[in-house]
């Protein structure tokens, strides 16, 4: 094989050696190139979005946050899902290769990717347990000092697999019956979970990921009459999630102690008549400069239409509990993403379309405006958005 | 829809007592799956595909209504309240059965369904097929009645049921009247 | 594991055994019912078409050539090529497996289906050389009495590997280079090839597809003037082969002896004023009921235009080696199949909207049409259509 | 073409004798190639995307150009005139730079396009990218001047130019000016 690709490599140039016979001999010809890869990706703000494949490549892909470019995809296994680094420079898939596409034995991995060359910088291969289930944000949390990966695992039994990125090694699996998605703490290694009997439930390991030290539940909320998302958000740097319920309401829950505590439950839509509740995957995003809980909203809800896209994005100002703007972006929307911002930048997710929208939002109405789209682009996938300067 | 709940509560917290009667011959019956790619009943465990992977793909055309109680190739078919994926009936399986070469999962979400032509509610099993080719222009409907996310897993159908059979890879999904709600 | 699906079991089962409460005492309920796996296919004529993923599952899909329902599909790797057995029983494909999808080791293999199942039966590992390329029924070919198959490899030196179906096992692998595309011989281990020096050679075997027994090639054609198509046909059971040329030559080719050997050069434009060109993938088809060769053929053809589809199909009458029919499609096609019946039915795959459509054929036109389209259906890929009683 | 093909047909038959200058350095750039994700000029041989896949895919919108002589996103841009794939400078690569985290086929298809700027007829070599991600939305170009069946490998683009490289995956396509032709 080598010898063949020198001879027509030679081929090649011998081509390049032939001498120009110019047509016009005013302009110069274009110079010989040589093919390459771009090193990097260019620098700036990137957006990241799963094109989740069910039968083949999965994408964590890669746009300009400033122009909407493709700036590339990570290349990663089936039914995958993504999370990226506070900093934005390293990201991390969990996904599942089987030896014949639909069958054969499963390889499950994380694998963990250089954002700058968009190349696998380790793989660690998994208790082949993992969830093959649609792209969500807390199916794949780094740990506060981001040391540790937690990996949601469905036989359809529920478990957590901690990973040690440092050593590069599975630690534990931690059993968590019934307990859904993954909320870790702002610092130590601990997550809390929603769980099926209405119970939230915090776990609290040791600090090599290899026991549990405590895992404490409290009631939280009614599974049959008033089911979280499982989406939700953490208020800024506060030790406090917010939840919001299938008839809309925002469940403020403290995971600053062993187990969760419910502060305070407001409602969204108390003080609007006609009947709107939330639905979509990403439903939800939280700006912290304004405090500040964006959610995505449909009016003429029924048993089933929590995935509907919401023809409405409502704010509720988190500092008094109530809602501020009911803002009516031109595209329906699943999933959100909203950066820190004091004038906050919102994404939206199109499913309709296939489109990432971008909106401009001004709390001030400076102009008169609230929310004004100012940029789109098509994209493989996107229920989970995520930016990182 | 509650008293399923319950029910199904039970059983997460594991305190169910209920013995089913049929509990052996399904076991019996998974055994066999797994050796002979022929498949039993699901269970309590639930759903399946992600979000619409039917972009740009075609809709299928109608196929003959013969001895069903409805338009089976319609996403509003009764059984289809909490049906999310593919239906196998135009994959090369039935509304039962999954297609040739595929094996049906041996887990299962459960929905909750209106029949509106006896008035009864049933529990209708969505049990994913796995494995075997792809298919060629089939309907997805994405019902969500009742859904639930994981922490109710046996509600939930985001999730690849596929997850407990060897053959791990997504085909499509039947649905299967497992009783009276 | 075992266990907890023991208890799911269970309690499925019981929500079954509930006493019902009947809405409609009058109607007597759905019976309860099992989840089964539909056994085998239903019978009757079968169309094949190659749905090729170059990033996840290829599918050789199953329709019934009576009323284009999808009987389902065969699932296998990345760029496969499909081929199935006279008697439409057994299908095979080529394809390869990525460990990681995009990279890692390729697994290329020969996999085996009983088509009523749509099950594989066997896998046999390749030497890791076979090319990915789309689908052309040339590439992977069975010998005369289906004891061989005949695989294409491109490295890019250009060679094919020699399965025994019998005993399973790769005998070997015959360097071709240059040469492209199989045609085997009516009877033996035998088969032809084009060359890029505008040659056809024929390959002769020993009985076990151990050794080569002869080589020997013949001037064909032109390739920069008049280069041939690689998609060609059988003239029904005779030792010869039609090949298309770019410009609208169909080029008769014996295979009888040792060497191949050029028996006419017939033109199908020559008495065609407007300019016309043939062009698409699968883009003839032989009627041996009529001695009929039907191509797809497009107006205005320039340098490029040969893989466009054609906006007429014209019939040759091999009999007498002159144009028959100009047939108009309301489609473009891009490839065709047709059956050997006196009143055939041609196959045609309209690229622009992906579906196979069905023409019934009447060369008597005996109500007043030749062709009738009858029938459509929506494929995810059909550039090789196969139909088998 | 006629001297391009003569000239190829020669390194078919093995009778060439011309030794390039770059000969040495191309090979240890290809196996620097193998161990650095870095990548080199492709070769006589050829092409690559096998039909349309774009099926159901959104169109890239426009990008910027600058500094190109026409504009690359469209897929009549000269240079493309035998280019059969996804353009790789909308799956984050550039005109003739692979995307990162992938790398240029060793072996790529040749065409020979007329540049209506200058006049001339280039050689361009079309490299596929292999490995990497896949792209988000982009333009397929399918261009045939000049392409021929596998029996003239260097000049056919129906086939996964990454056949020669450890990572096989076809990712997108480049071109690139090699020479006058």
């Amino acid at each position: 094989m080598k010898k063949l690709l020198a001879v027509l490599l030679s081929t090649t140039c011998a081509f390049a050696a032939v001498p120009a016979f110019a047509q016009d001999a005013d302009i110069p010809p274009v110079a010989e190139e040589t093919v390459g890869v771009k090193p990097a990706i260019d620098p700036g703000p990137n957006i990241f979005a799963m094109d989740q494949s069910w039968d083949g490549l999965s994408t964590f892909q890669v746009f300009s946050a400033e122009d909407f470019t493709y700036k590339g995809g990570m290349g990663t296994g089936m039914v995958a899902q993504g999370q990226v680094s506070a900093d934005g420079t390293t990201a991390y898939t969990t996904s599942t290769y089987l030896e014949r596409i639909t069958w054969g034995e499963p390889d499950m991995v994380l694998q963990i990717f250089d954002v700058a060359t968009l190349s696998v910088t380790a793989e660690i291969m998994l208790p082949p347990k993992i969830t093959m289930v649609a792209a969500y944000e807390h199916l794949l949390q780094l740990s506060a000092d981001e040391r540790f990966i937690f990996i949601m695992n469905a036989t359809p039994a529920a478990s957590v697999t901690v990973v040690d990125l440092e050593a590069g090694a599975v630690t534990m699996e931690v059993p968590t019956p019934g307990c859904w998605e993954i909320y870790p703490a702002t610092s130590g290694l601990k997550f809390t979970m929603l769980c099926g009997d209405g119970a939230a439930k915090t776990f609290i390991l040791n600090e090599t990921g290899t026991e549990i030290v405590s895992e404490l539940a409290t009631d939280l909320f009614n599974v049959d009459d008033d089911p979280l998302f499982v989406h939700a958000e953490r208020r800024g740097d506060a030790d406090e999630l917010l939840f919001v319920s299938y008839t809309g309401n925002v469940y403020r829950v403290s995971d600053a102690g062993d187990a969760p505590e419910l502060i305070e439950i407001v409602s969204l839509t108390a003080d609007v008549e006609a009947p709107f509740a939330p639905g979509g995957y990403a439903l939800t995003a939280y700006n912290a400069a304004n405090d500040y809980l964006f959610v995505v909203m449909h009016a003429d809800p029924y048993d089933g239409s929590h995935k509907d896209a919401g023809d409405e994005v409502w704010v509720m100002d988190m500092a008094v509990g109530t809602l501020l703007y009911r803002l009516q972006p031109e595209h329906g929307l699943v999933s959100l993403y909203v950066d820190d911002a004091e004038l906050p930048t919102l994404y939206g997710f199109n499913e309709e379309d296939y489109t990432i929208r971008s909106y401009a939002i001004d709390p001030a109405a400076t102009h008169g405006i609230i929310m004004e789209e100012t940029g789109t682009v098509s994209v493989g996938g996107g229920l989970v958005i995520t930016v990182r300067e | 829809m509650t008293s399923y709940i319950d029910r199904f509560l039970e059983w997460m917290d594991g305190t169910t007592e209920r013995a089913a009667r049929r509990t052996a011959q399904a076991i019996g019956r998974r055994h066999v799956l797994a050796s002979l790619g022929t498949a039993m009943m699901g269970t309590a465990l639930a759903p399946m595909l992600p979000f619409d992977r039917t972009f740009g793909k075609a809709f299928a055309q109608a196929k003959p209504v013969g001895g069903y109680d409805g338009d089976i190739a319609a996403c509003d078919y009764w059984r289809y309240c909490a049906l999310d994926g593919y239906l196998c009936s135009e994959c090369g399986g039935e509304l039962t059965m999954c297609p040739p070469g595929s094996e049906a999962s041996v887990v299962a979400w459960v929905g909750t369904c209106h029949n509106p032509n006896d008035g009864r509610d049933y529990l209708v099993s969505y049990n994913d097929c796995c494995g075997g080719g792809g298919c060629a222009n089939p309907t997805f409907c994405f019902g969500s009645e009742g859904e639930r996310p994981g922490y109710r897993m046996g509600l939930y159908n985001d999730i690849n049921w596929c997850m407990a059979n060897e053959t791990k890879g997504y085909h499509c999904t039947v649905a299967v009247v497992v009783g009276i709600a």
